[in-house]
């Protein structure tokens, strides 16, 4: 078998970097704070359909041509439009980037935050799981039938990743992984340092209990709304950097399974743990690209086996033995994760008793 | 022309290269099709005439003395664009595929357009007729069936020709069925036809009591303005729900029913009583060209051979695709760029199973031939009744 | 400080409190005792803002916190600890401590991520809570989680993380509970100390009246959901009603 | 709404609500007794409609038989993945959450065991083996045998399992542990056993449900868990409490998803694309207008539960 290493490494960091993001996100949410959220993929969504908006409607304005309707019978020129531009016009594609990115976080921070603020109304705990989850599926379907948005089920393609137009397929994938990747890393500073800082504190506090935090002084509301936006807007750059790297938009990417392939990431990785949460990304990538070059190496010797099913039977099982044997993950939460312990154990703030 | 013969011709042309790099090599050839999802079965029954190809050229390229073998490598598109993008990029970055046959549907392929043109893979799909996935100059091939811009009009000038004033439509919602759809609406109404309505539905449906109850309503208020008939474009599985449910309703076993080609499927008749209401509903369908070069006997016998059942439904053109596709790389080598800029000419002079590979300005095949099918007289399974001429816009009805 | 007016309180039929009123005065340390299923509890929620009464009102301050939220009442400057420890388990003893600090800058998303914005408050925090955890005996122990910690520890924990956002007035749920004479006298001692050095009014529920009695200024006593008497120490103990609901004499 | 119409989709909501109600009572009755939101009853449903598949394909065409044994799968899967995975999940004291992922992946497994198999056996989409036969047919009212089984069957079940927990020991125990699981076990109540006993009657509902759906529509490995949102939804509205409240929840889903979305569909032209949408809507504005949902005897908001 004839392997493009290279090719197969680029795709897999890709994949990994866009993961990271997503496991970064929840792990910031439910790790860190608790805040159980099964909508993960909608999240993830409002990036993809933010880019499918404005690759159809804005990035023709951008490069001063008129803009073609997405859909329908104008699909086919919308889109040899859309490539053309792409291919010739790299300034306009950058800049329809950097819109899109604020656009997708805005959208999905406020989104995000609202819900979060709505959802203190429930009165058990998961009934706020089972909102978001649900209104993923809400989001879905409404998204599928309602045209404008994604052209319904037909869906949106020729979103090119930003570097297309350098002409060498090579090159441009590498460029894009580099960019994912450095965005992914300096999310995983910023979480960390979230995480050690007071917030952070703050937010392990609302995990364990938040009823006693609240009678503490703090606005326990607040605090979840804030880590929602922060999550959210992180899901959505992760959702446009998704769409953006198979070049496609389809309403089918956003069901509860990728939520649930998160989640598995998270648990996997190491609740309430970053470098755990970048880890379970890296494993999960792996395994699934793994699995994705068992399944033709298996068509290839005609094992008559449909891989594809196996693999999430092996997701179900991995799931369940990390739960039932290592239900902290493989790299568990440290123990000291703010930064007050250095502070102590430096003489020097030590003043004198009153 | 035989396939043969025409293989003879281009081995002599491309292995003269071959040889003088003294290249010795497996070439491998992408399948990406659904394996898994609603069409699964289509996917594996697609793979296996892929397969057949392969091994019949490989054969031949063994006993012509030449040291090129072709290797299958094929991925699942879960049935969705967006498997379809990651299997093709899978296939590609695993296995230094260049060319891939498949995939099935127009929005997988659409799914797919992005990383193909982006690098310079070629996609030879053998199954995709949306209109929607006809555009010039990409990277994608749609050999062997025809575009549904033709066959659009082969259901509009059947419903004129048999009478019907109006006509229902229950469509699948995604780029094939809209597109066939949104042209039968035009081409029905250019023709002479009546009003129309339509009903789609999402694909995939767990349950079709509401679509097909407001079905049943729109034939009621369409009958009132003169004779309506049912147009159903949709997949074999939800053919048979829809089917079902029609069974039961007071009002849709009075009037006729069209279908699309995927309806042209014995197993739609298996259940009895479904096949007494098709025949009662006088069934038509329109579907792939049913007048077979001497190739269609060769592979329908040697495919039985191989894997122990007959061909299902458009294994052929999978098999015509291949064909193909190995053509092309036989003469171009496996560069995407190359067999882009040859496969045209290839096709053209590529006699398949049904009709030689003739393609247009966008890369699909020109040739529109249609076989018109009804169900036999023993109601177990479908027979040719007419031919649909696409290019010159001609029906001719057997008897 | 404290001023109570004719709470009540029901659970469907059932009336935990009923028309309750008293105050607590400026840098006092009121007991309230009673027997079970009295209303102590109830009573302590509804102060804490945990539970709203149906009627009534309770002013902290000259403010009327009758309907706050918990976290608004606690950040007025009162503050309530709990029977079983509610520690963050999973936290070391000092994140314990420092969690209640008012005002800090690191707790907002903005500032968080940037060091050297929040560093200088952390380290002044660090310290006053450094103060109060040596002052607990606790200051060896800081870097343990709060889990790790003996019951009596936990206690102690409990205080001192309610005393760490700078109350004006305790709320303590039983503080000596399950745990060993000798330290339940010293947990009063620290209280004391608090008092004296810090003018920090308490209001405690506590079942072991011969030391609570030694520490508070005056004692309430809560029957069925209504005062039955309340009063210095001395008065109470020799009431008569008090002495057969509670004494059983 | 042309009354053609509008009689249809009555039907349609009478026969999908009887199926909603059976799993929607199963949901409730593990979300009470082991309190667990558990999204593998899903794939309980879908063992059942695959057994009568099987059933009627290889064994017997009786109804009896073919809907006995779909009973049977159900309960023997349940209480399987029960002994297997959620009672030791369950000593290692999981967050709620954690348990409901727990559910998710059994779900997950047997839906794909369930791919494999059907793929492997080709028996995509197949039809319960029992002819259709038009019943009643009354100008636009037409009633089939599947109706006359679904139905019946359907509100006997329910009312057996009403009766079940209102009047035996059984259901007084079920109850007290639903309601008090500490005190459950300071009396002295043998909780393992009504655990299991509990798996066991949620299984078997499930797999009857399954069979009863199959014969609505077709078998896929997808059944269940295409089912299962509207079935929360369902149990959701009912509040998650009581059984009058379920069932009323089940059959305002079902008219909700059929006779509703029609009427949407006549005066708005609403496409039935959105039809799997309404349920959810419906589950969210419940959640956040009353969350105590129908019936609910659920304490009053602001209360200690935040």
């Amino acid at each position: 078998m004839n392997i493009d290493l290279g090719a197969t490494l680029v795709a897999l960091m890709t994949f990994f970097g866009i993961a990271a993001l997503m496991a970064l996100s929840l792990n910031l949410e439910y790790g860190i704070a608790g805040v159980p959220n099964f909508g993960q993929a909608v999240f993830v969504s409002i990036g993809a359909y933010t880019t499918a908006i404005t690759y159809t409607r804005l990035l023709p304005l951008l490069a001063g041509k008129e803009v073609i309707w997405p859909c329908g019978p104008t699909l086919g020129p919308a889109l040899q439009l859309r490539s053309e531009i792409m291919r010739s016009y790299p300034g306009a594609g950058f800049l329809n980037l950097a819109i899109t990115l604020v656009i997708a976080a805005l959208v999905s921070g406020l989104v995000g935050y609202f819900v979060s603020r709505i959802a203190l109304r429930l009165q058990q705990e998961w009934f706020l799981a089972l909102v978001l989850l649900v209104g993923g599926e809400t989001v879905r379907i409404f998204v599928r039938s309602y045209e404008p948005v994604i052209c319904a089920n037909n869906g949106v393609s020729g979103v090119a990743q930003p570097f297309a137009w350098l002409g060498n397929p090579q090159l441009s994938s590498i460029l894009f992984m580099l960019l994912v990747l450095s965005v992914a890393a300096l999310t995983w500073v910023y979480c960390e340092r979230l995480v050690r800082s007071p917030f952070g504190r703050l937010l392990k506090a609302l995990r364990e209990n938040a009823a006693v935090t609240r009678s503490l002084g703090k606005d326990v509301a607040l605090a979840r709304a804030r880590v929602m936006l922060i999550g959210s807007v992180i899901a959505a750059i992760a959702g446009v950097f998704f769409v953006l790297n198979t070049g496609y938009i389809s309403s089918n990417d956003f069901v509860v399974t990728l939520t649930l392939d998160i989640w598995v990431m998270v648990v996997l990785g190491g609740l309430g743990n970053n470098r755990g949460a970048l880890l379970g990304a890296l494993v999960i990538t792996i395994l699934d690209r793994l699995t994705a070059i068992a399944t033709i190496q298996m068509n290839m010797s005609a094992i008559d086996l449909e891989f594809n099913y196996v693999r999430y039977i092996l997701y179900g099982i991995i799931l369940l033995l990390m739960l039932r044997y290592r239900p902290q993950g493989i790299l568990p939460e440290p123990a000291r994760t703010t930064n007050a312990h250095d502070l102590l154990t430096d003489p020097a703030p030590h003043v004198a008793d009153s | 022309m035989n396939c043969r013969r025409l293989i003879a011709v281009l081995l002599v042309l491309s292995l003269s290269p071959v040889f003088a790099s003294g290249a010795q090599d497996n070439v491998t050839l992408g399948v990406v099709m659904p394996f898994t999802g609603a069409l699964g079965s289509f996917g594996s029954d697609f793979v296996r005439g892929v397969e057949l190809a392969v091994a019949q050229m490989n054969a031949e390229l063994e006993a012509a003395g030449s040291a090129t073998r072709f290797v299958t490598a094929s991925a699942d598109t879960e049935g969705t664009p967006d498997g379809s993008a990651r299997a093709v990029q899978t296939v590609v970055q695993t296995t230094g595929a260049n060319v891939i046959v498949g995939p099935l549907t127009t929005s997988e392929v659409l799914g797919a357009k992005q990383y193909a043109d982006e690098n310079g893979v070629v996609l030879v799909a053998p199954a995709s007729s949306g209109p929607a996935g006809g555009i010039p100059g990409d990277n994608i091939f749609r050999v062997m069936y025809p575009p549904d811009t033709f066959s659009a009009k082969a259901y509009a000038r059947i419903a004129v020709t048999r009478g019907y004033q109006n006509v229902a439509i229950l469509n699948l919602d995604d780029p094939y069925g809209n597109g066939l759809a949104d042209r039968f609406q035009i081409e029905f109404a250019a023709a002479g036809g009546g009003s129309t309505t339509r009903i789609t539905y999402t694909p995939d449906p767990p349950d079709l009591s509401g679509e097909i109850a407001r079905l049943s309503a729109d034939v009621a208020s369409l009958s009132e303005s003169g004779e309506t008939a049912v147009l159903c474009v949709c997949f074999l599985g939800d053919a048979q729900k829809a089917l079902q449910l029609a069974l039961v309703d007071p009002l849709l076993g009075t009037v006729d029913w069209i279908g699309n080609e995927a309806m042209t499927a014995p197993e739609l008749l298996e259940d009895a009583s479904v096949s007494a209401f098709l025949q009662n509903a006088d069934f038509v369908t329109v579907g792939a060209y049913s007048t077979e070069t001497p190739l269609a006997a060769r592979f329908a016998e040697s495919f039985a051979e191989h894997f122990g059942n007959p061909p299902g439904p458009f294994t052929n053109y999978a098999f015509d695709a291949a064909n193909i596709a190995m053509l092309s790389i036989l003469a171009a080598g496996n560069d995407g760029a190359a067999v882009k800029s040859i496969l045209p000419f290839i096709s053209g002079h590529y006699i398949g199973t049904t009709v030689q590979g003739l393609l247009d300005d966008n890369g699909d095949q020109a040739i529109a031939w249609y076989s018109i099918y009804q169900i036999n007289a023993d109601g177990n399974d479908f027979e040719s009744v007419g031919l649909y001429n696409g290019s010159a816009d001609s029906l001719e009805l057997d008897g | 400080m404290l001023q109570i007016r004719d709470l009540t309180r029901s659970f469907g039929g059932l009336r935990a409190v009923d028309g309750v009123s008293f105050d607590v005065g400026d840098g006092q340390v009121t007991g309230l005792i009673g027997p079970n299923g009295s209303g102590k509890s109830t009573l302590l929620n509804l102060i804490a803002g945990q539970l709203h009464p149906d009627t009534g009102s309770i002013h902290f301050g000259g403010q009327d916190i009758t309907r706050s939220s918990p976290d608004a009442i606690n950040r007025l400057g009162l503050a309530r600890g709990y029977q079983d420890p509610a520690l963050f388990f999973q936290m070391s003893v000092l994140d314990n401590t420092l969690l209640p600090a008012r005002e800090q800058l690191g707790e907002s998303p903005w500032h968080a991520p940037w060091h050297a914005r929040w560093r200088g408050q952390e380290q002044h925090n660090a310290a006053r809570a450094d103060t109060l955890l040596e002052r607990l005996q606790l200051r060896d122990l800081f870097d343990r989680r709060a889990s790790d910690l003996s019951g009596g520890q936990m206690k102690l924990l409990d205080i001192g993380r309610s005393l760490s956002g700078e109350p004006s007035m305790l709320l303590l749920d039983e503080p000596t509970a399950g745990v060993a004479p000798k330290l339940a006298r010293e947990i009063f001692q620290h209280i004391a100390t608090l008092n004296r050095e810090a003018a920090l009014s308490f209001l405690i529920v506590e079942h072991r009246l011969d030391i609570l009695f030694d520490f508070v200024d005056q004692v309430i006593v809560l029957h069925m959901g209504k005062v039955l008497a309340a009063g210095k120490p001395d008065d109470i103990v020799k009431d008569v009603r008090v002495r057969e609901v509670y004494f059983g004499l | 709404m042309p009354p053609a119409l509008l009689i249809t989709s009555l039907v349609h909501s009478i026969q999908v609500g009887s199926l909603y109600a059976l799993m929607a009572l199963g949901i409730t009755l593990t979300m009470r007794v082991i309190r667990l939101p558990n999204f593998a009853h899903a794939e309980f449903v879908t063992t059942g409609a695959f057994t009568a598949l099987v059933v009627s394909l290889f064994l017997s065409r009786s109804p009896v038989v073919i809907l006995g044994l779909a009973t049977l799968s159900g309960a023997l899967v349940a209480l399987s993945s029960h002994l297997l995975v959620f009672r030791p999940m369950s000593r290692r004291k999981l967050s709620t959450y954690s348990m409901l992922l727990v559910s998710f992946a059994v779900g997950l497994i047997l839906r794909y065991v369930l791919f494999v198999l059907s793929d492997y056996y080709q028996l995509f989409d197949k039809r319960i083996q029992i002819p259709l036969q038009i019943l009643v047919r009354e100008s636009y009212l037409v009633l089939t045998n599947i109706t006359f089984t679904i139905v019946p069957v359907s509100i006997a079940c329910v009312i057996a399992l009403a009766l079940l927990l209102g009047r035996t020991a059984l259901g007084r125990e079920m109850r007290a542990l639903a309601s008090n699981p500490e005190l459950a076990h300071i009396l002295g109540m043998r909780v393992e056993r009504i655990r299991s006993l509990t798996w066991l009657l949620t299984g078997a509902t499930a797999g009857l449900a399954g069979a009863l759906w199959g014969l609505y529509t077709f078998v896929n490995p997808l059944l269940g868990w295409l089912a299962i949102l509207p079935v929360f939804a369902a149990a959701i509205l009912g509040g998650l409490s009581s059984f009058a409240g379920t069932i009323l929840g089940a059959y305002l889903v079902a008219f909700c998803e059929n006779t509703l979305m029609q009427a949407l569909n006549h005066y708005t032209g609403l496409t039935f694309s959105f039809k799997a949408a309404i349920p959810f809507v419906i589950i969210i504005l419940v959640l956040l207008l009353r969350p105590q949902g129908l019936t609910g005897f659920v304490r009053r908001s602001g209360d200690l539960e935040r």
